[in-house]
């Protein structure tokens, strides 16, 4: 892949083109996969670009409350890798799409335990990458393998812990854009922004790839704050979250969630008013 | 404990057994891992500042090791073969869960991590690293699934009486996978000064290598003492398997006991000839039946060696019970300890390779297995390990001339369960249990 | 178990320890007890048969002899001495009674006998001869109160799975005196084919001495540990007492151990001078209060050796809690075990010749003992017990450097209890018992 | 004693003098000792030769369920050894009274332990002997030392297990009569009189002293059994103490224990009888 990184991926392009970046997570299924259709144009329209879906998986160990409480919603509403695809299929957004979920799901799907029949099928069903949460490097070889033979982006998550030589492999690798997991623990909307991310940017500054900010990002404010900080892009999930949750109808979401991520855009725009004040923006410095 | 470093410590894919194991765990965790991985290999098989000296020390004084190999006479001739109980009912806390707390808590403070935490199903593994903790001065917080809470209070009570914190987890059906996923997160949260004290062979590696060493002596002490109390080894050692670390930790020194293998190395002091073959048989909770209800998500059982797929759960490669798309089955079983969807990944890999033999019984046969040893000779065992005794029963015609079984713990704990259980059924090893409301 | 016999033997008063012990017991009985002292001495004393090495034998393999002798590092570091545990909580089911019922259930077999019977208070000398009298297989039935049959369900139903029936004693306050009472009724009607296994180191002679007897393995086994882990006797030991079972158990072997004595013997192996003292301490349960209420025949404590007075109950002239004309007492004590109204006649000798001082500590001080070790130690004692772990406390400053006290059983069994008791009051050691209800 | 023995006390007189005698019992305090008072004066008319008063001890360890009732009952009204010889003191029978007590009522009576202060205090209330079920031969020569001192007989008991040794050297010492135990077990009122009975007659009737037999006798066919058997007495406690504890009452049982003591008697009468057809009733040897 390290040759292949040269060669700029879709999920790349959307972040360094929209600088600053605003990457959006709902659980595909919750409440259902007709409502998520809607979410998710909804998100693209707001402003999203780039967003991630969920295909639910029962074991969600990387996830807070929020999120583990989506998912049990989606499974309950029957949600299934296949359907999961099928929605795929049809949504059109401008933003690529990416999926989330854990190893297990990419394993099973198909007869036997292999990763590729799910590669196979996300890229064909339009998918532009995988983010996989229980997946750390060391085990990827596989699934990294079928997403280069798909074109396919796989992303990695560098987290606070990660320090070092295992930082340098993972950036070494990196595909798409750096997830930099903001805090340690699990997903979930947090009132502020932690010391852990501007510590994270500051060990990545010296990489040449996007990295984007995600776990616990929930308002303009913080976007603003971690664009500031030297971030290409924020990551939402568990905001979004709550606003389907808290929604008497689920089509009462729709045009929240629109709003939503165009408050989240707007504050990522921000961070990079006042960014603009110390230094120039990045530019993608291949075309 | 010996060349499994070489073999495996530094290959880009650590600690697998075959095709089982690995490190599946979120990035942030992979740096504990790592070190775990690094102080496993200094201190367990190192033997680093004594400790491995300091952990057999404490097991003898504070544990109460060596635990008897006993002759059961009456099974003996129920059966018509010499059987053998090896009593980890026997040791302190009333299960061989303190092998595993007690290396691991100690572990960690060799490690100068500040803080324990485990996740606990029936309370067992739990009140094993509460105590383990208390004794070893170490903070402590055990998560418990809230139906298991509320299902088990002695063991609650137990805990709390040891000082650790025990966090209900709500979520899910609240059993003991809801249990692993939420310490797990704990572990996510405060990785830096925590250790995360799994409680079975199960986990990323280091784990299921680490605990299968820590509860490996059960193995070493009992094919020790058969050779010295019936002058060879068995034809067969049976041990009951949830996570399966009673199982490894009885088969781990029976393993290499082939007939196919190797001569053993000169150095073995045992002097037996390298030819004589043991049979491993682990017997797993067949629960009700062994079908699966693929739209509810459930196993009536937990038989993941005999009926299980592979897949990837809690860090680790290995046999699972799971639907076709991949979501875990809730298991069920009458024992709570069995109750796991997944297996140890190096028992996957000896039952694939053909070393250790599946079976399962269900749990009629289980609580029989209960009665039949608490009545005929006065120990009252573990449902867990009343699943190897109710084996027992059905397959001793298969087992040769020579058995030892694995008493893996007391059943004090599970007393009220064995009396509802009863009272629903036509046990023949049961004792009239109406009277007992007098 | 040396010279004795030739003392006591054959003498007018058999089974004297000063003006202490005899044999107060219905004329139908007494042929038995004649019975029973003739199969102590033959097989006990003399090992004929090889009764001896078959009893050492099964505790070994079936009861988990020998127990550890732990120090204990955080009591240790508490009252700035060495503490060292000898842990009979390990022995199976739970206590050091077992040591007793398994070496009695033994003796009746080579004697013939046909039936078991035994009374029990909290349940645990009667689970430990249900498991006895499995193990042998012989028939057994317990006797025991109906307050303690409502109150100590557990060991009710352990006692019936082992297959045991269990007799509810509906007369009196239904507690252990009057379980005492009916058992005797039993065996006086069923002698010829039926043994009584005592509990404690009470009643007519032989039980005291061959009780003790049984249960000397203990200090046997703790002055050996005590010597190769701390390369001397140690100044104190102590223990609870209540019928004074394990009291005797444990100090049998250290009675010579005095600064007065004799020189020991040549032949004594150890190699330790014979001018080492030993204190000897007897912690009884202080309950509420040391003072007795004559009018209602009641002494709201169980302090017998430290304030009983003279007289014969349940076959033995020893101290006792009685009214001044001769009635017994309801005892009371938050431990059911120690809730006994006599002692065993030869602690009373001891006691009276100044070898063994009594103590006591009330309910309070003894709770707060179960809380500590459960939270410094990991190890929950019984409440028995955690009278004499509550005396450590106390008086430690007069126990010299080097202390070992007896942990007799685990505290399991009493969970519910010292839940209860801590919920009405502000102890110090106790976790927040409130947030239990969670 | 053995020298002693050849003295006749009231006990054996009364026995030998009244054959076949009746031996009645009844817990002194039970359910007050105003009416044990009545009650013993009912059962001197009614033709007891001879009558055992219980004094109340917490551990009656030889008695069966009726004699337990009795005995609780009496320490619920609060009977003490004092009360119970002031009674004796007041009481006026023709049958001479004895004492049925446990060992240690009689070693706490007076500041120390000791049997001596009993024994005195029983003379003086004009008891004529003591019987202690919870004391063997082994442990009585501090209490036979003592009554011997104040001229009141200790009754020993002779159970179905007294038997070689045991039995000669109790029969050697035997004060007042041979209390023979009808059938191992406890006191109680039984329907048919035990083999045991029989046997222990048998083994005892090359001894020349006066034998009482109890435990279980409870209707008069039983008292003519078991003369006829050899006895030279029956004893009947629980029997009388079932008629106590039915009476709605305390007076009204005055009557019955009068009829009871005199079917009692004439049944003993017809042991007499028909024993009188195989042998001639023994005569008392001595003057
Ligand atoms: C007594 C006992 N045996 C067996 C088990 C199963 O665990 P494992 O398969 O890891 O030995 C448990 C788990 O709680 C247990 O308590
Ligand atoms: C654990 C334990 N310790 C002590 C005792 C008191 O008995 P003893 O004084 O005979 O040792 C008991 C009695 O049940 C007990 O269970």
């Amino acid at each position: 892949m390290s040759d292949e990184t040269s060669i700029e991926s879709d999920i790349e392009a959307a972040i360094r083109e929209n600088h600053p970046a605003l990457i959006t997570y709902i659980t595909a299924g919750d409440p259902s996969l007709e409502d998520t259709k809607e979410y998710v144009e909804a998100l693209d329209r707001g402003g999203s670009d780039l967003i991630e879906l969920g295909l639910p998986f029962s074991e969600p160990i990387a996830e807070g409350p929020t999120i583990q409480a989506a998912i049990n919603r989606a499974l309950d509403a029957g949600t299934t890798p296949q359907g999961f695809f099928e929605l795929v299929d049809d949504i059109e957004t401008e933003a690529p799409l990416l999926v989330m979920t854990y190893y297990n799901m990419i394993l099973q799907y198909g007869s036997e335990p292999d990763v590729k029949p799910f590669v196979e099928r996300a890229a064909e069903a339009g998918l532009s990458g995988i983010i996989v949460p229980d997946l750390p490097a060391e085990e990827s070889e596989p699934l990294r393998a079928a997403c280069d033979d798909h074109g396919l982006d796989l992303v990695f998550i560098v987290a606070p812990t990660t320090e070092g030589e295992r930082l340098e492999t993972i950036m070494s690798q990196v595909s798409g854009f750096a997830y930099v997991q903001a805090r340690l623990g699990t997903t979930g909307a947090r009132a502020n922004v932690s010391g852990a991310t501007h510590d994270s940017l500051a060990r990545l500054s010296e990489y040449d790839v996007p990295k984007a900010v995600g776990f616990g990002v929930s308002e303009g404010d913080h976007a603003a704050e971690i664009i500031e900080a030297g971030a290409d892009g924020v990551i939402v999930g568990s905001a979004l979250i709550d606003l389907i949750a808290s929604s008497d109808d689920p089509s009462d979401a729709i045009d929240a969630l629109e709003a939503k991520a165009a408050e989240l855009k707007r504050g990522a725009r921000r961070g990079t008013e006042n960014e603009a004040d110390e230094e120039v923006a990045p530019e993608p410095e291949q075309p | 404990m010996s060349t499994e470093r070489e073999r495996d410590g530094k290959s880009s894919r650590t600690g697998t057994f075959g095709d089982y194991g690995g490190q599946y765990v979120p990035e942030a965790l992979m740096p504990a891992v790592q070190e775990l991985e690094d102080a496993y290999e200094r201190y367990v098989l190192e033997n680093e500042d004594g400790f491995m000296d300091e952990f057999r020390e404490r097991m003898r004084e504070f544990g109460g090791r060596p635990t008897p190999l006993q002759r059961a006479d009456r099974l003996s001739e129920r059966y018509d073969r010499e059987i053998y109980l090896k009593r980890e009912d026997l040791l302190h806390g009333g299960a061989h869960k303190l092998n595993n707390a007690l290396g691991q808590v100690l572990l960690a403070k060799y490690m100068g991590k500040e803080r324990i935490i485990a996740e606990t199903g029936a309370g067992q593994h739990g009140t094993a690293t509460a105590m383990a903790a208390a004794h070893l001065d170490m903070p402590c917080e055990i998560y418990m699934g809230r139906t298991d809470v509320n299902r088990q209070r002695p063991n609650v009570y137990r805990m709390r009486m040891n000082g650790a914190e025990v966090n209900p987890v709500e979520a899910g059906s609240g059993t003991l996978k809801e249990a692993i996923n939420e310490t797990m997160r704990d572990w996510a949260t405060t990785v830096e000064r925590t250790h995360y004290v799994i409680g079975s062979v199960v986990g990323p590696h280091p784990f299921p290598k680490m605990v299968r060493d820590f509860q490996s002596v059960i193995g070493t002490e009992a094919r020790k003492q058969i050779q010295e109390q019936a002058s060879r080894l068995p034809d067969s050692v049976v041990a009951c398997a949830g996570g399966g670390s009673n199982t490894m930790g009885t088969f781990h020194a029976f393993v290499p006991d082939e007939e196919s293998a190797e001569p053993r190395s000169a150095d073995d002091s045992s002097g037996q000839s390298p030819r004589e073959h043991v049979d491993l048989y682990a017997v797993e909770a067949g629960g009700s039946s062994l079908e699966i209800d693929e739209d509810e998500g459930l196993a009536p059982n937990s038989a993941t060696l005999s009926t299980g797929t592979d897949g990837v759960l809690h860090g680790a490669m290995t046999k699972l019970l799971q639907s076709t798309e991949g979501q875990i089955m809730e298991s069920h079983s009458v024992s709570a300890g069995l109750d796991y969807a997944g297996v140890g990944p190096e028992l996957s890999h000896l039952v694939e390779t053909g070393r250790v033999t599946p079976a399962s019984v269900d749990d009629e046969v289980a609580l029989n297995g209960f009665h039949r040893l608490s009545r005929l000779e006065g120990i009252i065992p573990a449902l867990e390990s009343s699943h190897a005794l109710g084996f027992l029963e059905e397959a001793h015609e298969d087992l040769g001339d020579l058995v030892v079984v694995n008493v893996s713990g007391r059943g004090d704990k599970d007393l009220e369960t064995v009396l509802e259980e009863t009272e629903k059924r036509d046990l023949a090893a049961a004792p009239d249990v109406e009277v007992f409301d007098q």
